[in-house]
C-alpha cells in the first residue's frame, strides 16, 4: 500500500540549549486532513519541537518537509509561505492595536504606501463567517476577552492561507463553551483538508478531539498511537510512564465560618469587572469552588481576598472579624494564605533568588528580620526545608527563579503559601498550563490543607477541577455570585448553563 | 502691548512657527523611535551632530539642500551605532542614549576644530532665506506668518503629515508600531524585529539631525558649541506629551514654543520684577503640567526600552 | 547570527572582556589622534600616565571620582527599583545650593555639628527634589524619564535666580555666585597640594552603606522585588508607594550629597557651572557597574581616569581637548559591549 | 632667548567674543616669534584649577584666562605656583605676589557707540540683547544706555536676556521681538542679534569685536576690545622678571588703546556729521580725563 503524500514530515530533529537536550532526535509525519495531539509533561520539549517547526529556533540538526517541499530553516516568514499557521502558547497579539492591524501584520510587503484595510476587513469578516470565528475587527485586542483573542490568533493563521495549524496548549485559558466552539472550528476546517497539531494538558479533551497522538518524554518520541479507543487514564499512564491516580476527596463535617461576605460591592476606577452584591460564607474544612467565564469579577473577587482593593460596600468577615486594614500585609498576618492567578506576573519575582521568594510574604517576621537586617541563614534554611518538602526541583535555594518551569513556581507558591497553615486559602487557577502530574500535586496539596483545617477558595474555569475538589460551587457572573449549591447536586451541563448567565449565546462575549 | 495684541501679531506666529521647526523634526525623529520601542536619547547629540555636518559641507562649498542631506546622512550614521547597541545587542537605552549624546557632541566639537583650528570669529555661510513676498505672502491670515519662514519649516510640516501617513496607513507603520508594541508578536509573522527597529532608529535619528541642522542652515549661519542648548531633551518630552502621535507631537511643539516666544515678548514688556528666569522656566514647568494633565490617557508603546532577543524568554 | 545567554561568566570573559574594550577605544581613538596628525604612540603614553602615572595623576582621578561615585550610586538606587531617575544633575545642584545655604554662614552651631547639618540638609534638598517626580509617578503615572529630565533645566533656572538673587554673594563684585562656605562646614582635604578632600571617604563609605542596604536589608530586599516585578512585589505586600518615595530620598538624597561634598570640598562656593554633567554621568556608571554600589567605585576612577588621562593627553600633542570627550564615550560603549559578551555568546541561528 | 612659555585656559571656545581677544593677541605674539603659546578651551569648572596646575608644573612663564567662578581655586594654584606669572581675567583684586588680574573695560567706547545709537534712531527705541545680566556685560549696556540717554534723552530701552552665551538662534528671535515692538538699533552683545537686524533692515551696534565687513548695511559702530595692550605689558614684565600682582583693567581703558570705537566704515556718510562731532568731542573728553564714563555693574532693566 503505498502511503499518501504527508503534510508535514520531520525527520531526526534534534535541540540543546546549553547543556540540555530538549529535543532528542524527534521524527514524526502529519498527515493531510488529521488532529495530532502532541502531549507531554511540562519541559518535554513540546513548545521547542514547534518552535522549531515555525522558524522560531534552528534545530541543531535534522530536516524539515512541508508538503514533500524541504523548509528553510529559522524563517518564520518561510513557514508562513509554505502553509503553517503558528497560535502560541503565550498570544503574540499587541494589546493596543485593533484586530484588524493584528491580522495584517506581515501580510503585505513593507514597501507598499497603502494598507488595504477594506479589502482586508472584508475578508477577515468572511472567513469569520466560514469558520465560526466572529470577531469586530476594529476592536482594541486589549478589550477582547481570552477567548476572542484566541479567535484573532486563529484567524491570523487562516487569513495567510494556513494549510498546516499547531495550537500550543490552546484551551489552557478557555473555559468549556469556548474549547467546544474551538473543537467545532478545528473539524471545520480538518473538513476542509488542513492539518492541525494540537498540544494540551487537559486529555479530557485530547481524547475527544484528535484523531493520533504522539507523546513526548525528556524530549524523545516515546509512543505516538490513534486515539481511538484511549481514555483519559490511558493517555496519562502513557505520558508519565506510570500510572496516575486521582486525588481523594474525603468527606468532611464542615467547620466554623472562617470568610464570610455579606452584600459586597467594589467598583471604582481601575476595577475592571466590579462585584456586584455579593455574598458568601466559607467555612473551615470546606471547598468552594467558583466557576466561570473569567472576566466576570473573578479577579476583583481575588484581589479583594487577597488584600489588594478594599470594598466599596458591605461587609467582609474573616475568622468573626472585620480586617482593620485592606492591605497585603494584613491579609497574611491574619492567616490567608493566596495563589494567584499569573505565577509569572503576580506570584514570583523571577530575577530573584528562591529563597528570597520564598519568605516575600513574612519578611517582616521576627524569624527573617532582626534590626531591619535579613536573617539570611535562617531563610535559606526554610528555603531548604520547603524545596524538599514540596519536591521543588531546582538546582539550589539561591537559584534565579526565572529559570524554574512554571510546575516548580507553582510548588514554591504553594510551600510559600501552605507552610504557613492559613485558615483560609484563595486558591485562583493555581492549575493553569500545569501537566498532570503537577496537577495531582497540587490537588493533593490543597485537599490536605482542607483536612487540617483550612477553608479554600477555588477560582477556575476547568469544571474538572472545581467538580473534583469542590465541597460547594458557586458561579459567578456579570459580578455577581450564584448561591452555593452542594456539588453532588450539580452537573456539569448545568453548570455550562450557569457560566453563561441568562443566554448561552452570551458565553465568550462577556468580557 | 496687551496679551491679545500679542497673540494677534503675526511676528510671534512667525516666532512660533521657528522655534517650533527643529522642535518638530526632533520631536517626530524620536516619536519613529519610541513606536518601534526605543527609547533614543542620544537626540541631543544626533541634533549637535546634524548642526555642525550640515553647516560644515555647505561651508566647504556644497549647496544647502545637498547640506541638509548629509546632515540627515550623519544622523543616520549615529542611529545605526545606537540602533546596533540597543537592537541587536540589546544595551541599556538610557546609557547608550547619554554615551551616544556624549560621543556625537564631543566628536563634532573635535571636528569643528580639527577643519576650523584658528578662529576667532565663527564664520558664516549664506543661510536659507525666508520665503518673503510672493504666492505664499498672498494668502489670507497665514500669508505674513508663512512669508517669513524658511524651505525647512515647511519641510516640517510635510514631515508631520508623512509620518502621520506612514504609521497610520502603510505595511511599514503597522510593523514599526508592532514591534514597539509587541516584537514577538511581528518576529512570529516574519517581519525582522531587528531591521525594523534599526530602520526606525536610523531614519528618526537622520530627521533629529535635520533638526539640528535648521538651527545652523536656517535659523542662524554658523556653528556654535552647546548650540543645541536642551532641545533634544525637549523634543523626549514633547513626544511623550503628544502620546506618540504625529499631529499632537506638532502641537505640542507649537504650543512649546509658544511659550517660549511670548516668554521673550513679556520679559521685554518692562521691568515687572519678575526674575527672568521665571519667564525661562515657564515652559518647562507648564510641561510636566500638561503631563499631568494627561498622563490617565498616555498610551505608552508596550514594549518601550525592552530589547527583544529572538528566543529568549 | 544571535545572542544566547551563558550559563555561567567564565572567568576568562570577565578579565578579557575590560582589556577588549580598553583596546578597542584606543584603536577608535587612535584614528582621531592620528586625524589630527599627532603622535599616535606618545598620546598613549600621556593617556595613562595623565591618569594614573603620578601623583598628581591620581589625586586629580579621585577628585573627580568623587561626585561620580556619588551620583553613579543616586542612578544605581534608583534603577534597581525601576526609578528611572534622569535628574540627577539637577538634585546635584539643589543639594549643593542647600549646602551653601546652611554652611555659608546663617546657622550658629558648634563647628562639629556643622558639617553633618550641612550634609543632611543637601541629601534632604536632593531628595525632595526627586520626591515630587515619584510622586508623580505613583499617584498620576506620570513618566519620570520625563519629569526629572524637565526638573534639571527648572532646577538650573532656579539656582540661577537665587545666585543672581537672595544668594548673590555680596562680596563676589556682582557675579552671581553664592557666598563662600564657612571654614568649619568645608571638608577637609586630605593630601597636601592636591585637591583629594574627606568627600571621597563620604562616597566610599556610602558605597559600602548602599550595598549593605540594597543586599542585607528588608529596604534593599523590598527596593529589589519591586524592581523586578511591582505586581508580585505589591501581591506579597511589599508597600510599593512607601518603597517608592524611600528610593527616591535616597536617590536624589546621593545626589545632592554630591554637589554638597563639590562645594564643600573642591569649589567653596556655587557658581551655575559648577558641574560638568555629573549626574548624567553617573548613569553611565550605574550601568557600568552594572547597578553594583561597589562596582560604582570602580566604574567611576576609571571614567574619571580616562578623562583626565584623556585631557592631559589633548595638551601634551596638541590636539582639540575634546578628544577627551570623545574617549570617554567611547570607551563607555566599547565597555558596555564588552560587558555583554561576559553575559552573552554569539551563535549561529 | 628662547620664546617665552605662555599658555591659556579658556572656559569657553575660544569662538567666543571675550576669549577671542585674549586668544588673538597671543596668537599674533607667537606668530612674531614671541612666546610659545599652548591653549586649552571649554574647560569646565571643575577642571579648571587641574589645568592650570598642569600648564604651571609644564614650566609655561605665564598662564593666562579667566578666573570667573573658579576665583579661589585659581588664587591657591598661584599660591602653590610663585615662580610662575598668572594674569586672569576677574573682577577681583590682584594677589600678591604673582596673580594679576584684567577685564573687559571697554565702557568707555560703549558709551561712544550709545551715543551713536541714540542718534541714529528715529522711533527713540533702542534694543538690547544679552546672554546672562553678569558685570562684564551690564557695565558695558549701562554705559551704552547712559550714552544713549545724552544724545536722546526720550529714548527708551528693552533689555532682554536669554539665558545661554551660545545660542544665536534665540538671541536671534529676542531681537525679532524688539523689532516689532518698535525699536530700530539693537546692542548686539551676543552672536544672532545682527543677523535679525539685518534681516529685518534696521541698525546694529557691535560690542568687543568688529563685525561690520559682515553687516555692512547693519552694524553702524562696535565698541571694541583689545587684549593686544594688556598682553605687551605682561609678557614686558615677565621677560623682565618684574611681574607682579597688578591690575592689569586700565589697559583695557581706551587711552591706553585697550578699548577703541570701530571705524564707522560704510555708515561714515550716512551718520549725521554733528553727531559724529559730539562723539568726537566725547571722545576727546574721555582720552583727556575731562569726562569719566562711569562704571555701573547693577542689571540694566528695560525703560517702563
Ligand atoms: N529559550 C530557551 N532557552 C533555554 N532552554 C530552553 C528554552 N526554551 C526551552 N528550553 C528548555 O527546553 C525544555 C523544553 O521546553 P518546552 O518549552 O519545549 O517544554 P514544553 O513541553 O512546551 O512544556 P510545557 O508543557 O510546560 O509547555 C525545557 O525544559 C527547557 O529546559
Ligand atoms: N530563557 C531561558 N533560559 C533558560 N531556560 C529557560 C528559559 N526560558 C525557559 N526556560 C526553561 O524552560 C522550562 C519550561 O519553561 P516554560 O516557561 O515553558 O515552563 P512552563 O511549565 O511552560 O510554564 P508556564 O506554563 O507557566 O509558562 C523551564 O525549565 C525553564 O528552566
Ligand atoms: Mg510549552
Ligand atoms: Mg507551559
Amino acid at each position: 500500500m503505498t502511503q499518501p503524500e504527508p503534510a508535514l514530515r520531520l525527520r531526526a530533529i534534534t535541540k540543546r540549549f546549553g547543556a540540555l537536550l530538549a529535543n532528542d532526535a524527534i521524527s514524526l509525519d502529519l498527515a493531510k486532513g488529521e488532529i495530532l495531539a502532541l502531549l507531554g509533561e511540562n519541559g518535554a520539549g513540546k513548545t521547542t519541537l514547534m518552535n522549531i517547526l515555525f522558524g522560531h529556533y534552528l534545530a541543531d540538526s535534522g530536516s524539515i518537509e512541508v508538503f514533500g517541499k524541504p523548509l528553510t530553516a529559522a524563517s518564520p516568514r518561510a513557514a508562513i509561505a509554505a502553509g503553517l499557521g503558528m497560535v502560541h502558547q503565550h498570544f503574540t497579539l499587541a494589546e493596543n492595536l485593533s484586530v484588524l492591524e493584528n491580522v495584517l501584520i506581515g501580510t503585505e510587503p513593507l514597501w507598499l504606501p497603502r494598507l488595504g484595510r477594506a479589502k482586508a476587513r472584508a475578508r477577515l469578516l468572511a472567513l469569520g463567517r466560514r469558520f465560526g470565528l466572529e470577531v469586530n475587527p476594529d476592536a482594541a485586542v486589549a478589550a477582547l476577552s481570552v477567548g476572542e483573542r484566541q479567535r484573532v490568533e486563529i484567524l491570523k493563521a487562516l487569513y495567510r492561507d494556513a494549510r498546516i495549524l499547531i495550537l500550543d496548549e490552546p484551551t489552557a485559558v478557555l473555559t468549556p463553551q469556548e474549547s467546544e466552539a474551538l473543537f467545532s472550528t478545528l473539524r471545520t476546517m480538518v473538513g476542509d483538508g488542513l492539518s492541525v497539531i494540537f498540544i494540551s494538558h487537559k486529555l479530557n479533551e485530547v481524547a475527544a478531539v484528535s484523531s493520533r497522538v504522539a507523546v513526548l518524554r525528556g524530549g524523545k518520541l516515546v509512543a505516538e498511537r490513534p486515539t481511538a479507543g484511549m481514555n483519559r487514564a490511558a493517555l496519562a499512564e502513557l505520558m508519565v510512564g506510570r500510572p496516575v491516580a486521582d486525588p481523594v476527596r474525603r468527606p468532611l463535617p464542615p467547620g466554623p465560618p472562617a470568610l464570610a461576605l455579606r452584600a459586597i460591592t467594589v467598583n471604582g476606577p481601575g476595577i475592571r469587572a466590579p462585584l456586584r452584591d455579593v455574598s458568601l460564607t466559607v467555612h473551615r474544612h470546606e471547598i468552594v469552588g467558583i466557576a466561570g467565564v473569567s472576566g466576570n469579577g473573578q479577579a476583583t473577587l481575588a484581589a479583594l481576598i487577597s488584600g489588594l482593593v478594599a470594598p466599596t460596600s458591605g461587609q467582609f468577615r474573616l475568622f468573626g472579624q472585620e480586617p482593620a486594614r485592606h492591605r497585603p500585609t494584613q491579609m497574611i498576618t491574619l492567616g490567608v494564605g493566596r495563589i494567584p492567578e499569573d505565577r509569572h506576573a503576580e506570584g514570583l519575582v523571577g530575577d530573584l533568588a528562591i529563597w528570597e521568594n520564598l519568605i516575600a510574604e513574612q519578611y517582616r517576621d521576627k524569624a527573617f528580620q532582626r534590626a531591619g537586617f535579613v536573617k539570611r541563614k535562617a531563610a535559606r534554611a526554610h528555603a531548604r526545608a520547603l524545596i524538599a518538602d514540596f519536591d521543588v526541583r531546582c538546582s539550589s535555594p539561591d537559584a534565579t527563579t526565572r529559570l524554574l518551569s512554571g510546575g516548580n513556581m507553582q510548588k514554591l507558591i504553594l510551600g510559600r503559601t501552605l507552610t504557613r497553615d492559613p485558615g483560609l486559602i484563595l486558591a485562583n487557577q493555581p492549575n493553569r498550563g500545569l501537566d498532570i502530574g503537577a496537577v495531582a500535586f497540587v490537588h493533593d496539596r490543597l485537599l490536605r490543607a482542607r483536612e487540617k483545617g483550612a477553608a479554600i477558595v477555588l477560582i477556575s474555569e476547568d469544571l474538572d477541577e472545581i467538580l473534583a475538589l469542590s465541597d460547594r460551587i458557586a458561579v459567578i457572573h456579570a459580578g455577581r455570585l450564584s448561591p452555593p449549591v452542594a456539588r453532588e447536586s450539580v452537573t456539569i451541563g448545568q453548570l455550562g448553563v450557569m457560566m453563561a448567565g441568562d443566554g448561552p449565546q452570551e458565553a465568550g462575549h462577556a468580557a | 502691548m496687551d496679551l491679545l495684541d500679542l497673540l494677534l501679531s503675526a511676528g510671534l506666529w512667525a516666532t512660533v512657527l521657528r522655534i517650533a521647526t527643529p522642535l518638530i523634526f526632533g520631536t517626530l525623529g524620536e516619536l519613529l523611535c519610541e513606536r518601534a520601542g526605543v527609547l533614543n536619547l542620544g537626540i541631543e547629540g544626533i541634533m549637535t551632530l546634524g548642526a555642525l555636518v550640515g553647516w560644515l559641507s555647505v561651508y566647504q562649498g556644497c549647496d544647502l539642500w545637498t547640506g541638509v542631506m548629509l546632515a540627515a546622512c550623519a544622523g543616520m550614521a549615529a542611529g545605526l551605532l545606537q540602533g546596533l547597541l540597543t537592537v541587536p545587542l540589546g544595551l541599556s537605552q538610557h546609557v547608550t542614549g547619554i554615551g551616544v549624546t556624549l560621543l556625537c557632541t564631543s566628536l563634532s566639537y573635535y571636528v569643528y576644530r580639527l577643519a576650523l583650528p584658528q578662529t576667532t570669529t565663527p564664520p558664516s555661510i549664506a543661510p536659507f532665506a525666508p520665503f518673503g513676498d510672493g504666492a505664499l505672502a498672498d494668502l489670507p491670515v497665514i500669508g505674513g506668518v508663512l512669508a517669513q519662514q524658511t524651505p525647512l519649516t515647511m519641510v516640517a510640516l510635510c514631515a508631520v503629515v508623512a509620518i502621520a501617513w506612514l504609521l497610520y496607513r502603510t505595511p511599514l507603520g503597522l510593523a514599526i508600531r508592532m514591534v514597539g508594541e509587541n516584537p514577538a508578536a511581528a518576529d512570529a509573522q516574519g517581519i525582522s524585529v531587528t531591521a525594523v527597529r534599526m530602520g526606525a532608529v536610523m531614519a528618526g535619528s537622520a530627521l533629529m539631525a535635520v533638526g539640528g541642522a535648521f538651527l545652523t542652515l536656517s535659523a542662524f549661519n554658523a556653528f556654535f558649541f552647546n548650540m543645541i542648548g536642551g532641545r533634544g531633551w525637549i523634543c523626549i518630552a514633547l513626544v511623550v506629551f503628544a502620546s506618540w502621535r504625529p499631529g499632537k507631537a506638532l502641537f505640542g511643539a507649537l504650543l512649546f514654543a509658544l511659550f517660549d516666544a511670548l516668554q521673550t515678548r513679556l520679559q521685554q514688556g518692562g521691568d515687572s520684577g519678575i526674575p527672568y528666569q521665571v519667564y525661562l522656566m515657564a515652559p518647562y514647568v507648564l510641561s510636566i503640567v500638561a503631563l499631568v494633565v494627561m498622563s490617565r490617557r498616555a498610551a505608552y508603546p508596550q514594549a518601550l526600552m525592552i530589547p527583544f532577543r529572538k528566543g529568549e524568554r | 547570527m544571535r545572542l544566547e545567554r551563558r550559563e555561567s561568566v567564565p572567568a576568562w570573559a570577565s578579565v578579557a572582556a575590560p582589556l577588549a574594550a580598553v583596546a578597542a577605544a584606543l584603536i577608535l581613538c587612535a584614528l582621531l589622534v592620528a586625524a589630527s596628525g599627532a603622535p599616535v604612540l606618545k598620546a598613549f603614553a600621556t593617556l595613562f600616565t595623565g591618569g594614573f602615572g603620578s601623583r598628581f595623576a591620581i589625586g586629580e582621578t579621585l577628585t573627580r571620582a568623587t561626585p561620580l561615585i556619588l551620583t553613579g550610586l543616586a542612578a544605581a538606587v534608583a534603577f534597581r527599583a525601576k526609578l528611572w531617575n534622569i535628574g540627577a544633575e539637577g538634585q546635584l545642584y539643589l543639594g549643593a545650593l542647600a549646602a551653601v545655604a546652611l554652611g555659608s554662614g546663617p546657622l550658629a552651631l558648634p563647628a562639629w555639628a556643622l558639617l553633618p547639618v550641612v550634609m543632611l540638609g543637601a541629601a534632604l534638598a536632593g531628595g525632595l527634589a526627586l520626591l515630587g517626580p515619584a510622586l508623580l509617578k505613583t499617584r498620576f503615572g506620570v513618566d519620570e524619564v520625563v519629569t526629572t529630565l524637565l526638573l534639571n533645566f527648572i532646577v538650573l533656572l532656579f539656582v540661577s535666580m537665587m545666585l543672581e538673587g537672595p544668594m548673590k554673594d555680596p562680596m563676589a563684585m556682582g557675579w552671581p555666585q553664592s557666598a563662600a562656605m564657612l571654614p568649619e562646614a568645608e571638608l577637609p582635604r586630605l593630601v597636601a597640594r592636591s585637591r583629594i578632600h574627606a568627600g571621597l571617604l563620604i562616597a566610599v563609605a556610602l558605597a559600602g552603606l548602599v550595598w549593605l542596604l540594597k543586599s542585607r536589608t528588608i529596604w534593599g530586599f523590598e527596593m529589589r522585588a519591586l524592581g523586578a516585578n511591582p505586581r508580585a512585589a505589591a501581591f506579597a505586600g511589599v508597600p510599593v508607594g512607601k518603597v517608592v518615595l524611600r528610593v527616591a530620598l535616597l536617590s536624589g538624597g546621593l545626589a545632592g550629597l554630591a554637589g554638597a561634598c563639590e562645594v564643600a570640598g573642591r569649589a567653596g562656593y556655587l557658581t551655575l557651572d559648577m558641574s560638568p554633567g555629573y549626574g548624567y554621568s553617573g548613569i553611565v556608571i550605574a550601568m557600568l557597574a552594572q547597578l553594583n554600589p561597589l562596582g560604582v567605585i570602580a566604574a567611576a576612577v576609571m571614567v574619571a581616569g580616562v578623562f583626565v588621562g584623556a585631557d592631559a593627553m589633548s595638551r601634551a600633542v596638541g590636539v582639540p581637548n575634546y578628544i577627551a570627550d570623545v574617549l570617554v564615550a567611547v570607551s563607555l560603549l566599547c565597555m558596555l559591549t564588552a560587558m555583554l559578551f561576559t553575559r552573552y555568546r554569539l551563535r549561529r541561528g | 632667548a628662547d620664546p617665552l612659555k605662555v599658555a591659556a585656559v579658556y572656559t569657553v571656545p575660544i569662538e567666543q567674543q571675550w576669549v577671542s581677544r585674549i586668544h588673538k593677541a597671543l596668537t599674533a605674539a607667537k606668530e612674531r616669534g614671541e612666546i610659545d603659546y599652548a591653549y586649552s578651551e571649554s574647560v569646565a569648572n571643575a577642571d579648571y584649577e587641574r589645568v592650570m596646575r598642569e600648564y604651571a608644573e609644564k614650566g609655561n612663564a605665564l598662564v593666562i584666562g579667566e578666573v570667573f567662578g573658579v576665583e579661589q581655586a585659581a588664587r591657591r594654584v598661584a599660591k602653590d605656583y610663585p615662580d610662575t606669572a598668572f594674569l586672569m581675567g576677574s573682577s577681583f583684586k590682584p594677589q600678591a605676589p604673582n596673580f594679576s588680574v584684567f577685564d573687559n573695560y571697554i565702557h568707555e567706547p560703549s558709551y561712544l557707540t550709545g551715543m551713536i545709537a541714540g542718534g541714529m534712531t528715529k522711533t527713540a527705541k533702542i534694543g538690547l540683547v544679552g546672554g546672562y545680566p553678569i558685570p562684564e556685560v551690564n557695565r558695558l549696556m549701562n554705559a551704552f544706555i547712559a550714552g544713549a540717554r545724552e544724545v536722546n534723552p526720550q529714548a527708551s530701552f528693552t533689555v532682554s536676556f536669554i539665558g545661554s552665551w551660545f545660542d544665536p538662534p534665540k538671541a536671534k528671535e529676542a531681537a525679532f521681538a524688539m523689532i516689532e515692538r518698535g525699536v530700530d538699533v539693537l546692542y548686539a552683545e551676543r552672536f544672532g542679534v545682527s543677523d535679525a537686524a539685518k534681516e529685518k533692515g534696521v541698525l546694529a551696534i557691535g560690542n568687543v569685536i568688529d563685525t561690520q565687513a559682515d553687516y555692512p548695511q547693519t552694524v553702524v559702530a562696535s565698541a571694541l576690545w583689545s587684549m593686544e595692550p594688556t598682553i605687551a605689558k605682561a609678557l614686558e614684565m615677565v621677560k623682565a622678571k618684574t611681574f607682579k600682582a597688578e591690575d592689569y583693567s586700565v589697559y583695557s581703558y581706551m587711552k591706553h588703546q585697550g578699548g577703541a570705537l570701530a571705524p564707522y566704515g560704510t555708515f561714515d556718510d550716512k551718520i549725521p556729521a554733528d553727531l559724529k562731532a559730539k562723539v568726537e568731542a566725547k571722545k576727546q573728553a574721555i582720552l583727556d580725563g575731562s569726562f569719566v564714563v562711569t562704571v555701573d555693574d547693577a542689571e540694566p532693566k528695560s525703560s517702563k
